[in-house]
This record gives structure tokens, C-alpha cells and sequence, in this order.
């Protein structure tokens, strides 16, 4: 690697492509502006150079020209605004069934839970072929996420979760940093990304002690006596949680909201603000109580439960994913 | 009032009034200056407050019932009676100005002095408005308390402390810097009531007051803002 | 801000101000305590406007300030202050969860 | 009073330098041209620092372990190059020197509408200059020049409140300067210069001072929570007590996105005096040029979320922002259309502010390119935070805003002293900074897009890099040596230079049709304007060279 210098890192995603593409539209646009600008300032410069007795021809303008030349650059800057934000919509958009990582990052290091139960520091297994979507927040201060050889990047904020998604193509190693400055060791809050053959990858994930995140969280939901008021019929004092995710939620305030992760983590620590509809505030908060792991476990477990009634369902569907490709993509409910 | 120079008596030269600085051509460009000096200051003064109010709507928008809540535990009615002593001490400023342009020496002093006592009266009420806050234990910080407060319209619900904290962080920083806009206008007022002792105003030459005038009004309006928007959020029963 | 000498005498005008002014308040006050669902708000927000705007034209003198360039600075700060504030809230009222 | 050593002089004209000496007599003057020096001396004081900074983070860079400096020392190190660069060097850099010393003069004006005002704005500069200086003496600051929450509120023990008391003192300098301005251009117009007669560099500074006036309060009041939540724990900003961080960068880029137009809109003024003066020109388009300095202006106040287009803002929002970034960019696309349509049939000289400003003209455009590549969203994912940044601003702030404050120094040089600079020295130094300029931000630029992330002091996982990295220090030894050259011929030319005729471009603009330097009113008698700006034809004119008469 210390050899070689290339002018771009390793395309190895999905959406490295799309990004080089309109990186290169954009050099070969503002290449040729520049080099037209910087022409005719050298050749103006030469050829209009003050010569004795020659005079400079005034000339007061002209509004032909000035349309011109600001109507061209907006068309072009139009077409780079879609252009961009087309590329934006679809780093921002992860496909439906994407397998999901949580991302808990800290002053100075990257803690990363598979939905199958593995737990990795400052590293990020992943198989090749596969959208993952990473469901990130932070202990403390603001991170960011970035993985050049991706082209993706997202902050990661504490007390909400931010997502972002990629679709490694190359097996390899790639650069993981932490790219928004968050105190002294910021430049040591690097990592790596390992893109893995899918058999490898499942060779890595069977060597895996703990059973899958929702697994755990179905535990501690137990645990934390969430299961007291949420039953997986019509009988807790709480809503029944079977399916809420992604569906919208009526709140008793009237509005109508979408039942996302961050939705459900304002549920845990914060029940206060978004009450469901036709039910008592009688949840207590469990702002302090539970860790950001916990968090992220319950709501991999509540996104686990299926529209069905039977909640026993889940284990073996989370289990199913361990054993990886009947069902390529993850399995998570929508 | 043609010929008030002879009012104040203090220079005779038709030509160069004493407050007329050396860089001006003459009087009229110099007045001008003052006053728009004085409102593009304002203009700045806007956007000053105007950090606070995009603060203030975020988090109104978010925790919408707990700000009620905390809206609800301050005295509307002080904070109504406050607003009508602004609204009185706008008026006395007013013709304070018209007492200066129409050069009647002790109504201006008078009313000047009548401001500056609306002002003391705002900052007296408003002390009190504090001192509540202080003794229900509302003012942000480790001693606050805002357990079980229902939130209005919502029975048998209670107020996220947290989020009535922030109310009372933007409500004691909103008005804490509006009372420190009130006490430098008592001050600019202080130097007005002395100048206009000593009768250095004229028709010709008021523009300290107009000016000072314009500061006070101003302060005005952002109360104008903040009385509804802190006092009033969410009052009905 | 000139040329008061002519006009009649404005005492009446600061008076009636200062009256509406006061009623404003009164019914700010009392409708507060109104149930209106949103248009609280929006009945606060706009008498609060029409106090500040009366306070301006007529005790700041703007209605009267001998040139626009007073109007425009009015103008645009409030528009510069609206700015912040819809910008602002584009974000805010678009994203889909806090 | 008078502490200086009398030199036997030829019998000089009684001018704004020799007409009082002393200390008190600059402390206490409210002369804006001694103003503008006071300034020039202060900021100057403080480029140097922001650049030895810049040197020793560049050092740290030159290996890719972090060995030359501890980590916390080098997050102090681009936190205080960044405060000290954009708040105490760049945005009082052109308004508050070059500014100050010619807007009354262009105008016919003999002083600033508030002359008191001017002097108390200089010493708030100086206050929180002296301030941000203790608050580097005794620890400094390792949050970035961006304060981000809640890093900046709950998690660094160093200096903040200090800091930002100091950027919250020197805001109100820079406030008070603009409103300064805009009082003055109002007012204090010579009679004949109407507004379609005012120079542009008048225009650009116009446009500058709304931004000061609009923007400046918001950081202000930004600043002061920040504070507050510090010693208060309030909790506006603190996710932890329900404040949301992203508000905190909402209101800071609120000011701070516009303040790049503060740095580069004079910049642009003083490049626009320039070209129209070393090509003998009007400038091509005048309205659009003055009309596309208020656009930036307004435009530049609807575009700051271009800076948190990862940081957690709504896609919708962000698409928004995109869309309005592009509008800004517009208006400086028709600036340098319009500069280069001026030169076309010019009679075109390469005087050392003439290469300053082709300088501007290439780096100016080559940054503002690569914002575009920032402002579209898919690629500033990849790109945000990393050096592709770093060159960005760098080629903006350095290559443009930077070029044009030398440009112009050189340009009114011998107005502001009386003196001529070598001519010789002052072209070299032109190429030394633009050759030095190059090597140190070009490789910036391909770093950025390999992905290497700013404010890093230790790349050893990446050692890729560090090719790269060299060339940029390289680069920056030799920038330093181009900035050192000016200040000392300036210094030089102050006492050994030869003497200044009134106009030794043959430029057109009032300032040119007084003294140099001028005395202490401006001008003898009042001028009154019957011509139009840039009139080089008269100017020019063969055969009975009229002096252009004042008054
Ligand atoms: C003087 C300073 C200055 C100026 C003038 C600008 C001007 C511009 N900036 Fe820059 N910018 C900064 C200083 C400046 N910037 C700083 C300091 C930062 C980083 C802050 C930090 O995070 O620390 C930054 C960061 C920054 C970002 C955020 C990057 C990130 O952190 O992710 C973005 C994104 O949109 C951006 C965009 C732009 C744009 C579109 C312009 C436009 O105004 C440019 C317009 C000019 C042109 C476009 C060139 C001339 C035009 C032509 C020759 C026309 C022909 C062209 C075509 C037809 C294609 N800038
Ligand atoms: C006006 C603004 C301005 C200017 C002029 C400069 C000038 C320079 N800047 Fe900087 N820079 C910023 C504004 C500016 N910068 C900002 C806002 C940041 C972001 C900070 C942040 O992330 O928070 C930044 C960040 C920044 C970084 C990134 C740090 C990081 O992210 O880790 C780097 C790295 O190369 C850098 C380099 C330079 C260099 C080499 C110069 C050179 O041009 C400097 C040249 C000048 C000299 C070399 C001085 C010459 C003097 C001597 C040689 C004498 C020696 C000194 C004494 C005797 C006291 N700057
Ligand atoms: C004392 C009873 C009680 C306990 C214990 C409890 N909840 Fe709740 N929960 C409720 C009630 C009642 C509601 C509906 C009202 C509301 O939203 O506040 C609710 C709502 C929710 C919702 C939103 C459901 C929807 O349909 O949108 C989620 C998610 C949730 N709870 C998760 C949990 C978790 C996880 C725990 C344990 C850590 C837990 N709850 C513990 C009573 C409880
Ligand atoms: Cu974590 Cu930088
Ligand atoms: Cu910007």
C-alpha cells in the first residue's frame, strides 16, 4: 500500500462507484471552467500587456454576456445539485431488509453489536454482497463513522440513533476512522472494516459465544419487567408490542408518527413525550437505568417480534439468521 | 421655534452649534447618522434576541406540554402588569421626545424621570418574578425541582423535569438579558436626565433623546415577544 | 424624523397608541385562559405583532421617518430574523424522529 | 510629549502621521487612517501566531506518528490557528485595516460617521486579542475553531468561557465596524458620488458590513449560552438533559457561513480596484459586480447547513441547503466573469499588486470550484471533515481572501506611508507565496478524497499518506518565507523607500487625488465628485493630462 499512490481510495461498495462517477463529472466541469478562466486571464494578459502609446479600449459591459454567463452556470450547477442528490438519496436510504449492526461509539473507540450476537471492538466483519445497515449512537461527545474505501460517513450523535447503510462488493480491509474531532485521542479512534467471503464470514460467525442481540434483549426486557405491562396479547396494562416497528403510531396528542428506532428508544427513556394513544402514562422512564448496549438489545428485540401473535416466534427467527444465506439479506420485520 | 437658539443661550453662531462634531458638514447629516447608527445597532439587536427565539421554538416544538407546564408555574399576572409598566414607560419616552422637539424643559425631565421609575417598577416586579423562582427551586441547576407538575390538558400526566429545566434555562436567560437591556437603558437614561438638567436640548439638537428614545422602545417589543411567549404557553384549564 | 413643525400636534396619536397598546395586553391576557386549541398561539403571535408593529410606526416614528431607508432596515432584519427561524425549523419539522 | 528623535527631513507637508507623535497620540486618536494602522500592526501581530501554529502543525504532519507534539497539544495547536486566523487575523484583516483607512477617503468623507465608535472598536479587537492571548498562555482551547456541543460544554476542562469571551468581545469590534460603515456610506457621501459612482471596493465592503451586522449578534448570543451551559449546566445543547447538539451547530454556522463572505467580499473589492487600475480599465459589468456583492451578502444567509449535511439534519432540509448553496455561488461566478472581461483590451501591467491579484483570480476560483464539489451532497458525505475541506477553505481564505489583503497592501502602500516598496522584492515574494502556496494545499486536496480526516496528529495506521503530507510541509516553509518578505521591506521601505507621489499608479478614486500621505481630514477642501469611478480614459488621456482638479 506504501507504494502505490493513487488518486482515489478503493472502490468497495456499491455506492463507491456512483460517488467517483459524479466526483469525476465534477472535476472534468470545474476542470474545464478553470482552465477557461485561467486561459484567458494569462492569454488576456499577454496579449492586452501595456505597450507604450497603446491605449485600453473601454468597454461599459454588457447584459448579453452577463445573462449568459449566469444563466450556463446555473443550468450546470442544477445538473450537479440533482446529481448529488440523487447519489445523497440513495446513501441515505437503506434498502428494507438490510442486515442490521449496532454501532455504540465512545471516547475513543468503536463498540459494534451484530443483530447475531457477536461484539467487536475498533473492527466490522461483514460478508461481501450484503446491504448492512449500521444503527449507531454515541456514549458522549458527536463521532462520525467513515469508511473512504465505502464513501460513507454519518455522525453519530448520543441520546438518538443516526443510520447508515453500505453493500460491500471487494473482500479486503479497509480504513474505519472516527471523522468528527471528539477530543485528545480523535485520531486514535481508527479501526478496520474486514469484508469477508460469505463463507468465511459464516466460518467467523459461528465462532460466536453469545446467542443473537434480540435474544439478549428479550431477556433483559424480561429482566427490567417490561414483559409486566407489554404482553404479546391484549392484556398488559401496555401496549402490545408485537409488530409496532415501522408501522405509524397514533399518539394521544394527535399526531401520527412512525414507529423507527429512534421512536422506540424515545419510548424507553422517554415515554413522557410521545404517549400512545388511549393509554395511561404509567410507563416509568428508564433514562439511567439502562445502558446503551441494553438499549440497542430491547430494540433489537422489539424489532424482532413478529405481526404475529406468537412472540416464541422470535428466537428461532433471529436464530435463523445464524445460519445465513436460505434467507440472504436479514430477516429483521419490517 | 424659529428662534430657539436663544433658548438655552449657550452660543450664539448660527453657523457651527457646539454638539455639531468636526466631521460633519452640518447639523442635519449629523442627526441623521445618530439615528441610523442607532437602528442598524437595533437591527443587530434583533438577531441577538433572535438566537434565543430559534432556540426557544426548537424546543417548544419538541417538548410542546412540559413547556406549558413550566409556562404555567409563572405569574401571568405580574408578567401582564409588567407589560402594561413597559407600555406606560413607552409613552412617557414618547413625550419625552415630543417635550425635546418642542423645547418644554421640565415636561421632558419629567418624563424622563417618569420612565426611569416604570423601569425601576419593571425590574422590581420582575425581581420578585425571580424570587419565586428561586424559592420553588425552578431556577435551573442542582437544586431544581419540578416533580409531578401535570401538564395542562393532560390529566393525570407530569412534566419531564428535564425538559422544563430547559424552559426555565431559556426563560432566565430570555429575560435575564432583556433586565440587563432594561438597566443599560436606565443608564443611557441617567445621562439623558443630566444632560437635559444642564438644558443642553434644543429643537435644533435632541437627537441623544430621540435615539435613546428609540434603544428604549426597542427593548419594549422584545418584551412585547417574550410576555406571550414565556408567560402565556399554555394557560387554559 | 424631521419636520414635525407643520403636522399637528401628535399627543393625541401617542395617547390613542398607548390605549390600544394596553387593551392588547388585556385581551392577550384574557384569551390566554381561552381554550383555543393551536390558535392560542396563533392569536398571541399576532397581537404580539401588531403591539410591536404599532410601537414601531408610531413611537418609533417610522410611519413618519422622512426616508425608506429606515423601512428597509426594519424590513430586512425581520426578514433576516425570519429566515433563521423557517430555516431552522425546515430541519427540525422534517426529521422523522427528534 | 513626543518621544520620537526628530530626523532632519526635507519640509513635509503636514500629513496624519507627522502632524502629532507620542503614544497617546495613536492611542487616543480617532483618526481613522491611525485606526486603521493601530489594526494593521495588531493583526499582523496575530497572522504571525496563527502562522507559526500553522508551521508547527504542519511539523507534527511531516511523520505519520505523532511525535513532534502530544495529542492535546496538537488539538490546541489547529484549535487556536483557527480562532486566532478567522476571528483576530482574516475578518478584521481587509475591513478593519484597508477598510477603515479608505472608505472615507473613496467616499470624500473626512472621517467615519462615528470616529469614537471606530477607536472603541479597536480596543474591544485588543481586549479580546489580549484575551484569547492569556487564554493561550494559560492553556488554551481543544475544541476546533467550531465549538462543537457537548464536546465544547461537558467534556474538555480547557479554557472555553475564556475563549469565547474573547471571539464574543472581538464580535462586537467587528459589529461596531461594520455599522461604522454603513452609517458612513449612508451619510457621508461626498456630494456627486452617487451610488452608481462609489468604487466597487466601496460595494464589497457595504455588502461585508451586513453580514457583520446580521451575523455577529447570533454567535454572540451562541457563544453566551455555550457559557452558560458551562458554568450553569444549563441544558440547551446537552442531549443528555434533552438539548439536541445539532441546534448549537445550527446557530453557529448561522454566523459562521456568512463570515466567509466577511473574509473573501472585501477581498474581492480590493482585486476590483486593482484590475480596473493595472489594466487601465472601467471594470466590465460595473452593476453587476456591485449588485453581485449584495447578493453574496443576502444569498450567504440561506446556505449554512451545508456544514451538517452529515450531522444529523433531516434529508429534506439537507437537500434544501444544497439546492440554496448553489444560488451563492452564482453571484461570485458573474464577479469572476466580469474580472476576466475586464482585462480583454486592457493595457495590462504586471505590477506586484497586479500578480497578487492574478494569484487571487486562479486560487479564488480553483476553491470556489471545490465548494461545489462540497455542496453536492453525495460527495460531501465522503469528503466532509477530511482535508478535501482543509484545501477548500484554505485555497479560499489563503490563495483568495489572503492574496487580495497583500494585493491591496501593496496596492495603497504608498498612500498609507508615503513610501514606495521595491518593486523587485515585491514581485518575488508574489511568486514565492503563490509557488509555496500551491505545494502546501494542492496535495490537500487528493489527500481529501484518498480519506485521510482532518485534525488528525497521528496517521501511523495510514501511512500512505504521508507522500503527501510531506509535500504540504514542504509547501508551507516556503509560504512562510513569502510572507516574511513583505513585512520586511514594508518595514524597510518605511524608512528608506523612496518618497510617494500623490498617485504613483495614475489610478482613478478620491483617495488618489490627495496627499500621500494624506493629512489628517483627507482632503484640503472638500471634493465634489463630476466622474464617474474607473475613469482611466480621462485618466489616460494623451494630450493635455488634466489634473483632475478637487473641489
Ligand atoms: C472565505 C472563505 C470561504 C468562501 C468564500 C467559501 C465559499 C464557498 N464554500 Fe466554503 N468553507 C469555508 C470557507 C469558505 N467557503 C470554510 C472555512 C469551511 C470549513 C469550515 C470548517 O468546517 O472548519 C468551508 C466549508 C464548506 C462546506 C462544508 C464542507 C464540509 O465540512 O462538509 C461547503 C459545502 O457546501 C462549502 C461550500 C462553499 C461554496 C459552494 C462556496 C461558494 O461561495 C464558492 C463560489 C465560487 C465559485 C463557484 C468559483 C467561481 C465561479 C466560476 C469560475 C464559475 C464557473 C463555474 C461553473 C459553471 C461550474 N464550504
Ligand atoms: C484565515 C485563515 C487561515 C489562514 C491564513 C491559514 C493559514 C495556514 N493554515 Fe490553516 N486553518 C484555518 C484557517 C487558516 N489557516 C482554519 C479555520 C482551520 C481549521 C481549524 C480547525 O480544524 O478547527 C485551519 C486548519 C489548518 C490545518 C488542518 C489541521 C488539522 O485539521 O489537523 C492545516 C494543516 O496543514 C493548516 C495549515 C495552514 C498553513 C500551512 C497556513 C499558512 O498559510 C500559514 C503561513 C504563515 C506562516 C508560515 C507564518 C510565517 C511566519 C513565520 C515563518 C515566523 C515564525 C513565527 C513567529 C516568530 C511567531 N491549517
Ligand atoms: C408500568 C408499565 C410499563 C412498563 C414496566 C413498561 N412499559 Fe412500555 N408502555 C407502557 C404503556 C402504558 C405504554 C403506552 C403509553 C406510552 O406510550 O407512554 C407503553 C409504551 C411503550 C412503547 C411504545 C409502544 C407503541 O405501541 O408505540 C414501547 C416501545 C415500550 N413501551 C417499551 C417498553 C420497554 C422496552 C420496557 C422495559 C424496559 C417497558 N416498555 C416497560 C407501560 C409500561
Ligand atoms: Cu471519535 Cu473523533
Ligand atoms: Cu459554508
Amino acid at each position: 500500500m506504501l507504494n502505490n499512490f493513487p488518486l482515489w481510495p478503493e472502490q468497495a461498495s456499491t455506492l463507491a462507484h456512483r460517488v467517483d462517477a459524479l466526483y469525476i463529472f465534477l472535476l472534468v466541469i470545474t476542470g474545464t471552467m478553470a482552465l477557461l478562466v485561467c486561459t484567458l486571464v494569462i492569454f488576456f494578459a499577454a496579449r492586452f500587456r501595456h505597450r507604450p502609446g497603446v491605449r485600453a479600449e473601454q468597454i461599459e459591459g454588457s447584459d448579453a454576456l452577463e445573462i449568459t454567463w449566469s444563466v450556463i452556470p446555473l443550468f450546470i450547477f442544477m445538473a450537479i445539485f440533482v446529481w448529488g442528490a440523487v447519489v445523497y438519496f440513495r446513501e441515505r436510504t437503506p434498502p428494507a431488509d438490510s442486515t442490521e449492526v449496532y454501532v455504540v461509539a465512545k471516547q475513543w473507540m468503536w463498540k459494534v453489536e451484530h443483530a447475531e450476537g457477536q461484539r467487536e471492538i475498533n473492527e466490522l466483519h461483514v460478508p461481501v454482497g450484503r446491504d448492512v445497515k449500521l444503527i449507531m449512537t454515541s456514549q458522549d461527545v458527536i463521532h462520525s463513522f467513515y469508511i473512504p474505501a465505502f464513501r460513507i460517513k454519518q455522525d453519530v450523535l448520543p441520546g438518538r440513533y443516526t443510520v447508515e447503510w453500505f453493500h460491500a462488493t471487494k473482500p479486503g480491509v479497509y480504513h474505519l476512522f472516527c471523522a468528527e474531532y471528539c477530543g485528545t485521542q480523535h485520531s486514535g479512534m481508527v479501526g478496520s472494516i474486514v469484508v469477508m467471503e460469505p463463507a468465511q464470514y459464516e466460518a467467523w460467525v459461528s465462532g460466536n459465544p453469545s446467542g443473537p442481540l434480540s435474544v439478549s434483549g428479550e431477556k433483559t426486557f424480561a429482566e427490567l419487567g417490561c414483559s409486566t405491562c407489554h404482553r404479546p396479547d391484549m392484556q398488559g396494562r401496555g401496549p402490545n408490542l408485537q409488530g409496532v416497528y415501522g408501522k405509524s403510531v397514533q399518539l394521544e396528542d394527535g399526531r401520527t408518527v412512525t414507529a423507527d428506532e429512534n421512536y422506540l428508544r424515545e419510548c424507553i427513556l422517554d415515554p413522557g413525550s410521545r404517549r400512545v394513544k388511549g393509554y395511561q402514562p404509567i410507563m416509568p422512564t428508564f433514562q439511567g437505568l439502562v445502558t446503551d448496549e441494553q438499549i440497542n438489545e430491547l430494540v433489537a428485540y422489539i424489532k424482532s417480534l413478529g405481526d404475529n401473535q406468537s412472540g416464541a416466534k422470535t428466537t428461532t427467527r433471529a436464530a435463523s439468521q445464524l445460519s445465513g444465506n436460505a434467507q440472504p439479506s436479514g430477516n429483521q420485520v419490517q | 421655534m424659529a428662534d430657539s437658539s436663544t433658548i438655552m443661550g449657550l452660543h450664539q453662531e448660527e453657523e457651527h452649534h457646539p454638539e455639531l462634531l468636526h466631521h460633519f458638514a452640518e447639523a442635519g447629516q449629523q442627526r441623521d447618522a445618530a439615528s441610523l447608527g442607532m437602528w442598524v445597532f437595533l437591527a443587530t439587536e434583533v438577531m441577538f434576541f433572535g438566537g434565543m427565539f430559534c432556540a426557544y421554538l426548537v424546543y417548544r416544538h419538541w417538548y410542546f406540554g412540559d413547556f406549558g407546564a413550566a409556562s404555567k408555574s409563572i405569574d401571568a399576572t405580574l408578567g401582564a402588569t409588567n407589560t402594561a409598566v413597559l407600555i406606560c414607560s413607552s409613552l412617557t419616552v414618547v413625550l419625552a421626545v415630543w417635550a425635546a422637539q418642542t423645547a418644554r424643559r421640565a415636561l421632558l425631565i419629567g418624563m424622563l424621570v417618569f420612565t426611569m421609575l416604570f423601569g425601576l417598577a419593571f425590574l422590581g416586579i420582575k425581581s420578585k418574578e425571580y424570587y419565586d423562582k428561586f424559592e420553588e427551586h425552578h431556577v435551573p441547576g442542582a437544586s431544581f425541582n419540578f416533580d409531578h407538575v401535570p401538564v395542562p390538558g393532560h390529566p393525570g400526566e407530569y412534566a419531564n423535569p428535564r425538559h422544563a429545566e430547559i424552559f426555565f434555562s431559556l426563560y432566565f436567560v430570555m429575560t435575564g438579558l432583556h433586565a440587563l437591556h432594561m438597566i443599560i437603558g436606565l443608564g443611557i437614561f441617567t445621562g439623558l436626565l443630566v444632560m437635559a438638567w444642564k438644558g443642553r436640548f434644543t429643537p435644533e439638537y435632541h437627537t441623544p433623546v430621540e435615539i435613546g428614545g428609540l434603544y428604549w422602545h426597542f427593548v419594549d417589543i422584545v418584551w412585547i415577544y417574550l410576555f406571550p411567549l414565556l408567560y402565556l404557553i399554555d394557560r387554559h384549564p | 424624523m424631521t419636520g414635525h413643525e407643520s403636522a399637528k400636534s401628535p399627543l393625541k396619536m401617542y395617547f390613542a397608541v398607548w390605549a390600544a397598546l394596553l387593551m392588547f395586553t388585556f385581551i392577550t391576557y384574557k384569551v390566554a385562559f381561552i381554550e383555543l386549541g393551536p390558535f392560542n398561539a396563533v392569536v398571541a403571535l399576532v397581537i404580539a405583532t401588531l403591539k410591536a408593529t404599532l410601537v414601531a410606526l408610531f413611537f418609533m416614528h417610522v410611519w413618519h421617518a422622512g426616508e425608506r431607508l429606515i423601512k428597509v432596515v426594519v424590513g430586512g432584519v425581520v426578514f433576516f430574523l425570519l429566515l433563521l427561524l423557517t430555516l431552522t425549523m425546515a430541519d427540525y419539522l422534517t426529521r422523522p424522529w427528534s | 510629549m513626543s518621544m520620537e528623535i526628530a530626523i532632519p527631513q526635507p519640509v513635509e507637508r503636514e500629513n496624519y502621521l507627522n502632524k502629532e507623535y507620542g503614544a497617546l497620540s495613536w492611542l487616543l486618536t480617532t483618526d481613522h487612517k491611525r485606526i486603521a494602522l493601530l489594526y494593521l500592526v495588531s493583526i499582523t501581530f496575530f497572522f504571525f501566531i496563527g502562522g507559526f501554529f500553522a508551521l508547527l502543525i504542519r511539523l507534527e504532519l511531516l511523520t505519520p506518528a505523532g511525535d513532534l507534539v502530544q495529542a492535546d497539544t496538537y488539538n490546541k495547536l489547529f484549535t487556536m490557528h483557527g480562532m486566532v486566523m478567522v476571528f483576530f487575523f482574516l475578518i478584521p484583516s481587509i475591513p478593519a485595516v484597508l477598510g477603515n483607512f479608505l472608505v472615507p477617503m473613496m467616499i470624500g468623507a473626512k472621517d467615519l460617521a462615528f470616529p469614537r465608535i471606530n477607536l472603541l472598536s479597536w480596543y474591544l479587537y485588543i481586549i479580546g486579542g489580549a484575551l484569547m492571548l492569556h487564554c493561550m498562555l494559560t492553556g488554551g482551547v481543544d475544541t476546533g475553531w467550531t465549538f462543537y456541543t457537548p464536546f465544547s460544554t461537558n467534556f474538555t476542562n480547557t479554557k472555553i468561557v475564556e475563549a469565547g469571551i474573547a471571539i464574543f468581545i472581538a464580535g462586537f469590534s467587528s459589529i461596531l465596524t461594520g455599522l461604522n460603515f454603513v452609517v458612513t456610506i449612508h451619510r457621508m457621501r461626498a456630494p456627486g458620488m452617487t451610488w452608481s459612482r462609489l468604487p466597487l471596493f466601496i460595494w464589497a465592503h457595504y455588502a461585508t458590513s451586513i453580514i457583520q451586522l446580521l451575523g455577529t449578534p447570533v454567535i454572540a448570543i451562541t457563544i453566551v449560552l455555550v457559557a452558560a451551559e458551562r458554568a450553569l449546566h444549563l441544558g440547551i445543547f446537552d442531549p443528555k438533559l434533552g438539548g439536541d447538539p445539532l441546534l448549537f451547530q445550527h446557530l453557529f454556522w448561522f454566523y459562521s457561513h456568512p463570515a466567509v463572505y466577511i473574509m473573501i467580499l472585501p477581498s474581492m473589492g480590493v482585486v476590483t480596484e486593482i484590475i480596473a487600475c493595472f489594466s487601465r480599465k472601467r471594470i466590465f459589468g460595473y452593476s453587476f459586480v456591485a449588485f453581485s456583492s449584495i447578493a453574496i451578502a443576502v444569498f450567504g444567509f440561506l446556505v449554512w447547513a451545508h456544514h451538517m449535511f452529515v450531522a444529523g439534519i433531516s434529508v429534506y432540509s439537507a437537500l434544501v441547503f444544497s439546492f440554496l448553496s448553489y444560488s451563492v455561488a452564482l453571484p461570485s461566478a458573474i464577479k469572476v466573469f466580469n474580472w476576466t472581461a475586464t482585462l480583454y483590451k486592457g493595457s495590462i501591467r504586471y505590477d506586484a499588486p497586479m500578480l497578487y491579484a492574478f494569484g487571487f483570480l486562479g486560487l479564488f476560483t480553483i476553491g470556489g470550484l471545490t465548494g461545489l464539489f462540497l455542496a453536492a451532497l453525495g460527495i460531501d458525505v465522503h469528503v466532509t471533515d477530511t482535508y478535501f475541506v482543509v484545501a477548500h477553505f484554505h485555497y479560499i481564505m489563503v490563495g483568495g481572501a489572503v492574496m487580495g489583503y497583500l494585493g491591496g497592501m501593496h496596492f495603497w502602500w504608498p498612500k498609507i506611508s508615503g513610501r514606495l516598496y521595491p518593486e523587485g522584492w515585491a514581485r518575488l515574494a508574489a511568486l514565492i507565496v503563490f509557488i509555496g502556496f500551491n505545494l502546501t494545499f494542492f496535495p490537500q486536496f487528493i489527500l481529501g478524497y484518498m480519506g485521510m480526516p482532518r485534525r488528525y496528529y497521528d496517521y501511523s495506521h495510514m501511512p500512505e499518506f504521508q507522500v503527501l503530507h510531506v509535500l504540504s510541509t514542504a509547501g508551507s516553509t516556503v509560504l512562510g518565507v513569502g510572507y516574511l518578505l513583505p513585512m520586511v521591506y514594508f518595514l524597510w521601505s518605511m524608512r528608506y523607500g523612496k518618497p510617494a507621489s500623490d498617485n504613483p499608479w495614475n489610478a482613478a478614486g478620491l483617495e488618489w487625488k490627495t496627499a500621500s500621505p494624506p493629512p489628517t481630514f483627507n482632503f484640503d477642501e472638500e471634493p465634489v465628485v463630476t466622474w464617474e469611478a474607473y475613469n482611466y480614459e480621462e485618466l489616460d488621456a494623451p494630450p493635455h493630462k488634466q489634473e483632475v482638479t478637487v473641489g
